[in-house]
Formats: structure tokens, C-alpha cells, sequence
């Protein structure tokens, strides 16, 4: 199977829904052993934090929760440019899949960011550069969403919002940087959240351990969403009745 | 019976690009000062939201003054954002759009000239009210050039990168708030550096990285927009 | 070895004062995954339900026009 | 988007190939595959929703999502919408077309041709729709381009409006033109080739040949 022909394979929904089975259950329990054992080590086994004591150990959702977020969009923006250039509807498919698991995981880090900024800086929310950035994904996230359903059209909702990701994509870093520049300028004493990698490893490894766990279920959940875009798409098409004769997926 | 078909006309005819950008300009431009007072509502929609800052405020001049650079920049991006609105929403109603985006050759030619007009009757009007603007705030005066500089080399990325979320809802009917929620996140660099610089420069610190870093900004809004605008009408207009 | 506080449940509970916001987070992050998970289940479900609805308006009225399905609201 | 389909003498300035277009699920049409020689019409007829104007989307490269190929010559296109801007004159709005046409602005002959003549400064908010529609029309007569594609040109037009239509059809086609045309009404021109869409259109009933 060389690239190109994968390539070739992946513009057929049909091909990806037959191999896609297994390999959203590989994915899925991987995800659950990783997150498991990381969340349980990362609760009861790891050291508390000579500074923060135990409020620290939010890290190991905030963290996790946080890089995932941004690399879906990341993952959306290459979505977007597929799309538009290769017109692949796989590509149209991920794009839309994304949305929902990255909007929501953008907010869990929001939220554990200002569980864990209460304890530390005695405020649930603080104008750090970190927190900033996430809510300014959050609202692009939030765009992605709305323009998707304010278009009737799904052929047409799929390429807006593919030129609005891409869009996106290229603003991210320049985002970053300038709230990074403007507001650590502002505090510059505050306690950057993710520790630096001085951490001990019997600190950071849970991390690792939860980081991989959390791709991995968003692999998985992906792969569900693209199987339940495929069924609504090839709705009428006698391979999908077919297959659903069996009274399930 | 066959006769000689029509001369097929050059790739950009007689008038050549720059034509095509000078009949497009002035297009926008007579359109513009046909309908002023819609063109110039936005204007007055940043006098009257600076008198509402003044009014919660209760006008105490030291509150306003220290935050001025910052109340300016929120209302600029605000004013812009109304005058997107109505970007496309005339062309694309009476169909001027579509001809525009099939006969363009090159299709950005055009869009940038109308862009160009838009800038010119937002930013640029924007930039030469700061002063007005500014004495309201109470803004400090050896910082009103500085102000001004950083809307003139600001203010071009709001209109394009705005201009890419208004080509993308012009077709939808209630399109404005979504427009917000798709320009504003595109608008935060450029308000931070430009926010940022004057109140640095109130408390006398060089900005020149900042303003070189608005610049940069609207230099590459400029490279990427148009061409993002014309995928997007394209899109509106299936 | 585990931590010194995990020895009474209490304490564990407790995380030396912080209790509150940990739980909370991790809470907050068994919600988020949940909501993932049963979003798809949920969708599958109604998508399948859905499909069996119109295999048997399909057999029942004994039209074979398998290219006019009903339009369903698409679900984000 | 538009191929260049003319050149020599005989170039089509339409081909399609197997052409086809899903909406809902429901084929609009399929295997259309179809030459368009300079001085040929090709009428377009059927109920409405039938496709037509997504037909012509499709040949102006405004709609996607269509199979099989197609090579367009360059051409002009006149919608639903007149594509008249109100708040400009007819001459501002013909010399802005002449430049995107690539055309001379010869605005007093084409408003001329269309009976509209001394109305190059009124303000086209004030005319009727109808006046309107010359407006219109008065841009194709401008030239510039071989291939006419027209969306119910008769509509909101008087009877003389619709021998005006007629005749710049006509008048386009003997300069080796060629008009693609969706109409309720025929043109009442006897070399037309038609095509009826609706119910998944097959193949192209060919009209008299040239």
C-alpha cells in the first residue's frame, strides 16, 4: 500500500468506514488504558508540589486537555487546505468531525486553568497569556461551529468553513505570540502553569502517560464521528443498506 | 457557412489591469458618496460610543485619559466591523457581485479596489478623526501622532481580514452577529500591538517593534485576504 | 510507593485543602469525555432507528424509488 | 475557470462531456455531452427547478459540485438578479461592465441599441425593472466575449423588450456567437437546438443544424 494509493483509498468514505472499525477500537482501548493509569498515578502516587501542594496535580488534565485542543485545529486548518485544493470529502468530514471534541476540550481546559489558577493566584480567572490564548481558540472554535450550521447546504457549509479554518490556522501563532508579548509584559512574576521540565520524572511521566491517553481517545472519537458522517452522507447508497441489514453499525 | 468568429478579446482588454483597478475604484468610490450617510454611519457610531465610555465613566479625565489608547482601538474595531457588514451585502443583492467575480481577469484586481475604498471610508477616516476622538478621551497629546500612526498601519488588516468573514456570510440573511464572532478573534493581534503602543508610549517606552509589528500584520492580511475573499465568494455565491 | 497522604481516605479526599479544585477538574474532564462518547452512541443510535424507520416505509409502501430519502435536520 | 474553448475557426465554444449534476440525491441531469459551435442557440426548457439555471451555474464555474468535464469559451452571463447597481447611473454602470469586458465603453451606442438613449445619467434606483433589464442588455451588446449564457432573459420585459432580446440573440449569432439560453418562452429562433431538462435530461434533441 504506497502512499499515493492510500491516498487514492482515503478519497473513498466507503473504504475508510470498512477499515475504520478496528482501528476505532484499537484506539479506544489504548486511550482508556493510558488515561487510567495516568489519572490514578497522577492522583494518588505522584509527589505533591513543595509550593502548590496537590492543586498542581490539575495539571494532568489541564495539560493533556490543552495540547489536544490545539493541535485538532491544527488538524482542521490541513482539513481545510485538503479540501480545498484536492476537494477530498473525507477531508470535509474530518473537518466537521473535529469541531465538537475540540470546542469541548478547549473548554475543559479553560476551566481547569481557572480551578487551578483559584488555589494558586487566589483568582478563578486570571488575563494570562495561557488562559487568553485558549479563549481566543475557544472562539474559533465557537465560529467554525456556527458558520457550519448557519449554511443550509453541507457541500457548501463544508468549504466555507474550510477557507474559515485555514483562515484561522495562519492567525494562530501570530495570536499566540502577540498575547504571549502583552500580557506576561504585564505580570511578568506570574507562575508560567505548566512547570518548566525541571519537574521530577515521577511528575511529568504521569503527564506523558495522560497526554498519549487523551490523543488516542481523540483518534477514537474521531474515527466515530467519521463513520456517523459517512452513514449520513452515503445515505441512500445500497452499501450502507446493506450493511445496516444486520440491525447495527 | 462558417464566419470568422469575434475578435476574442485580450486576456485583461484594452483597459489592462490597472484599468480595470481605476474603473473599480472609481465605481466604489462614486457608490460610496451616492449613499454617505450609510457610508458615514459607522463614524458617527464611534463618536457616540466614545460619549457613552464618557457618560459610565462620569467624564473624570484622569480615568479616561489613562485608558484612552485602549477605549479608541475597541470602538475602531467595532466601527469596522459595522462597515463589513455592508461590504458586499449591496453587490451581492442586485447581482453586481457574481458579474464582478466571474468577469474579473485577474478576479483580486477588483476586490482589491474595492477593498481599497472601504480602508479609505473606515480606517483611514478613522485615523484622520483621532484627533476629535482622542480629545474627547482626554488623550494625552504627546501620544496623539503615535495614535495616529498605529491606526494608519493597523487598520488595513482589519478591513481585509474582516472583509474574508463578510465574504463568507454575506449570503446568509442574519449574517451580522456571526460576522462578529468570525472577524473579532482574526481582529485581537492587531488590537494588542496597536492598544498596547500607546499606553507603552504614555508611560515613555519606545514602540517602534510595535508599530513594525502592525505593519507586518496588514502586510500579510494583505497577501492572504484577497485571495481567501475571492474562495469564500465564490463559495457565497453557489 | 504512594504519596504520604493517601493513606486515609479522609486525607486523600481532602488533598490537603485543595480537594475542592482537583475534583472539580477531574470531574470537569470525566464530563468532557463522557459527552464525547455518548454524543456518537447517541447519534448512532437515532441514525440507526432512523434507517430501520425507512427500510420499513420503504418494504411497507413497496415504492423501490431508493434515490428520494427523506432529509433528516442534520445534527451537528 | 473558463477553458479557452475558441481558436480556430471551428473550436466549439462549449463542450460537455458527460456532464451530470446530483441535488438531494436526485440527478438534475446526467451524460450530457454536447458540442456549442459558433452561431448556434441552445435553448433550455423545462419546469421550474428543473436545473436550469444550476446548468448554467455549472457552465460559468460558480457550482462545483458537478461530474463529467467541460470547456467553456469566454463568456458573459445574465442572471435572475439584472446586476445593475441601483445607486449608479446607466453610464457608470455600462463603463464599469466595458472594463471588466475588456471592451471599449462605447456606453452611447450600447444604450443606443437598447432604446435607451439619453438616459446615460439617471440613476438606475429610478428606472423600472423592466428599464432595468435593457440596462442589462445593453452590457451584453458591449461585447467581449463569444459565448452568451442568458437565465429567462424575457422575463419582466414589454413585447418590444422581448424583440430587442430577439434581435441582439439574432444579431449575436450571425457575428459567430453563441447563445446558451433558459426560457419559458422560445426565442422564435428557427435554428435552435433544445434541450428539456427535468426528470434527469439524457441526450440532446439536435435542433436543426446551422
Amino acid at each position: 500500500m504506497t502512499l499515493k494509493e492510500l491516498w487514492h483509498r482515503l478519497g473513498s468514505p466507503r473504504w475508510f468506514y470498512q477499515i475504520s472499525g478496528r482501528l476505532r477500537l484499537v484506539l479506544g482501548l489504548t486511550a482508556l488504558v493510558l488515561l487510567v493509569t495516568g489519572t490514578v498515578w497522577g492522583i494518588a502516587f505522584a509527589p505533591p508540589d513543595y509550593q502548590q501542594g496537590n492543586s498542581f496535580r490539575i495539571i494532568y488534565v489541564h495539560v493533556p486537555s490543552a495540547l489536544v485542543a490545539q493541535s485538532a485545529y491544527l488538524l482542521m486548518g490541513a482539513a481545510g487546505v485538503v479540501l480545498l485544493v484536492w476537494r477530498m470529502k473525507l477531508a470535509d468530514m474530518v473537518l466537521a468531525a473535529t469541531v465538537p471534541f475540540g470546542m469541548s476540550m478547549t473548554a475543559l481546559a479553560l476551566f481547569t486553568g481557572a480551578a487551578w489558577g483559584k488555589p494558586t493566584w487566589g483568582a478563578w480567572w486570571v488575563w494570562d497569556a495561557r488562559t487568553t490564548s485558549m479563549l481566543v481558540l475557544l472562539f474559533l472554535y465557537m465560529a467554525l461551529y456556527a458558520l457550519r450550521q448557519a449554511i443550509p447546504r453541507p457541500e457548501t457549509a463544508g468549504r466555507a468553513c474550510a477557507v474559515l479554518a485555514v483562515v484561522g490556522v495562519i492567525n494562530i501563532p501570530i495570536i499566540k505570540y502577540s498575547v504571549d508579548w502583552w500580557l506576561t509584559l504585564h505580570q511578568p512574576a506570574t507562575f508560567r502553569l505548566t512547570a518548566a521540565p525541571a519537574m521530577p520524572p515521577e511528575m511529568w511521566l504521569p503527564l506523558l502517560v495522560n497526554a498519549l491517553g487523551v490523543y488516542c481517545f481523540f483518534g477514537a472519537n474521531l474515527v466515530g464521528r467519521l463513520r456517523l458522517e459517512i452513514l449520513e452522507r452515503e445515505r441512500g447508497t445500497a452499501w450502507v443498506r446493506e450493511r445496516l441489514a444486520g440491525g447495527q453499525l | 457557412m462558417s464566419r470568422p468568429p469575434l475578435p476574442p478579446p485580450s486576456q485583461t482588454g484594452p483597459v489592462g489591469v490597472a484599468g480595470l483597478f481605476a474603473a473599480q475604484l472609481g465605481r466604489e468610490w462614486v457608490a460610496s458618496l451616492r449613499t454617505l450617510a450609510e457610508t458615514l454611519n459607522p463614524l458617527v457610531f464611534l463618536f457616540l460610543a466614545v460619549t457613552l465610555f464618557a457618560l459610565g465613566v462620569g467624564g473624570d479625565a484622569e480615568a479616561l485619559a489613562n485608558q484612552a489608547g485602549a477605549i479608541l482601538w475597541v470602538l475602531v474595531l467595532l466601527a469596522t466591523l459595522l462597515t463589513l457588514e455592508a461590504l458586499f451585502r449591496r453587490d451581492y443583492d442586485d447581482g453586481t457581485l457574481e458579474q464582478l467575480v466571474l468577469l474579473g481577469k485577474p478576479a483580486f484586481v477588483p476586490i482589491l479596489a474595492k477593498l481599497a475604498v472601504q480602508w479609505a471610508l473606515s480606517g483611514l477616516a478613522m485615523t484622520v478623526l483621532a484627533p476629535a476622538v482622542g480629545m474627547l478621551l482626554f488623550l494625552p497629546a504627546e501620544v496623539l501622532g503615535l495614535t495616529m500612526l498605529t491606526l494608519l498601519a493597523g487598520s488595513p488588516a482589519l478591513t481585509l481580514l474582516g472583509a474574508v468573514a463578510a465574504a463568507l456570510t454575506v449570503g446568509l440573511r442574519r449574517g451580522g452577529v456571526l460576522l462578529a464572532l468570525l472577524a473579532l478573534p482574526l481582529f485581537v493581534p492587531t488590537l494588542i500591538f496597536g492598544a498596547g503602543a500607546i499606553s507603552l508610549a504614555m508611560a515613555g517606552v519606545d514602540v517602534t517593534g510595535q508599530l513594525y509589528w502592525l505593519l507586518a500584520i496588514s502586510v500579510l492580511a494583505l497577501t492572504v485576504a484577497p485571495f481567501a475573499v475571492i474562495a469564500a465568494l465564490r463559495i457565497s455565491l453557489e | 510507593m504512594p504519596a504520604d497522604f493517601a493513606r486515609s481516605l479522609a486525607d486523600f479526599v481532602a488533598m490537603g485543602g485543595h480537594g475542592l479544585y482537583v475534583w472539580l477538574s477531574y470531574a470537569a474532564a470525566l464530563g468532557v469525555v463522557l459527552y464525547n462518547v455518548l454524543s456518537v452512541r447517541l447519534r448512532e443510535r437515532r441514525y440507526l432507528r432512523e434507517h430501520l424507520d425507512r427500510e420499513r416505509r420503504h418494504a411497507g409502501a413497496g415504492v423501490r424509488d431508493a434515490v428520494h430519502p427523506a432529509r433528516g435536520v442534520p445534527e451537528p | 475557470m473558463a477553458g479557452a474553448g475558441q481558436g480556430s475557426p471551428v473550436a466549439p465554444l462549449l463542450r460537455l462531456d458527460g456532464l451530470g449534476c446530483q441535488r438531494d440525491e436526485r440527478w438534475l441531469f446526467r451524460d450530457l455531452t454536447l458540442d456549442l459551435n459558433p452561431g448556434e442557440l441552445l435553448q433550455l426548457e423545462g419546469p421550474n427547478g428543473s436545473g436550469k439555471s444550476t446548468l448554467l451555474r455549472v457552465l460559468l464555474g460558480l457550482y462545483p459540485d458537478f461530474t463529467g468535464t467541460l470547456s467553456v469559451a469566454e463568456c458573459l452571463y445574465l442572471g435572475h438578479r439584472p446586476g445593475v447597481s441601483a445607486v449608479l447611473t446607466a453610464a457608470e454602470n455600462l463603463r464599469w461592465y466595458a472594463a471588466l469586458q475588456g471592451v471599449p465603453a462605447d456606453v452611447a451606442g450600447a444604450l443606443e441599441r437598447v432604446g435607451m438613449a439619453g438616459y446615460e445619467n439617471v440613476v438606475c434606483q429610478h428606472m423600472s425593472a423592466g428599464q432595468q433589464r435593457r440596462i442589462a442588455l445593453a452590457r451584453l451588446a458591449l461585447g467581449g466575449a463569444p459565448l452568451w449564457l442568458l437565465d429567462e432573459p424575457l422575463t419582466a420585459l414589454d413585447t418590444a423588450g422581448q424583440d430587442l432580446v430577439r434581435a441582439l440573440v439574432a444579431e449575436h449569432l450571425a457575428a459567430g456567437g453563441a447563445v446558451v439560453c433558459a426560457t419559458h418562452q422560445p426565442l422564435g429562433i428557427a435554428t435552435a437546438r433544445r434541450m428539456v431538462l427535468g426528470a434527469g435530461a439524457r441526450a440532446v434533441p439536435a435542433g436543426a443544424e446551422p
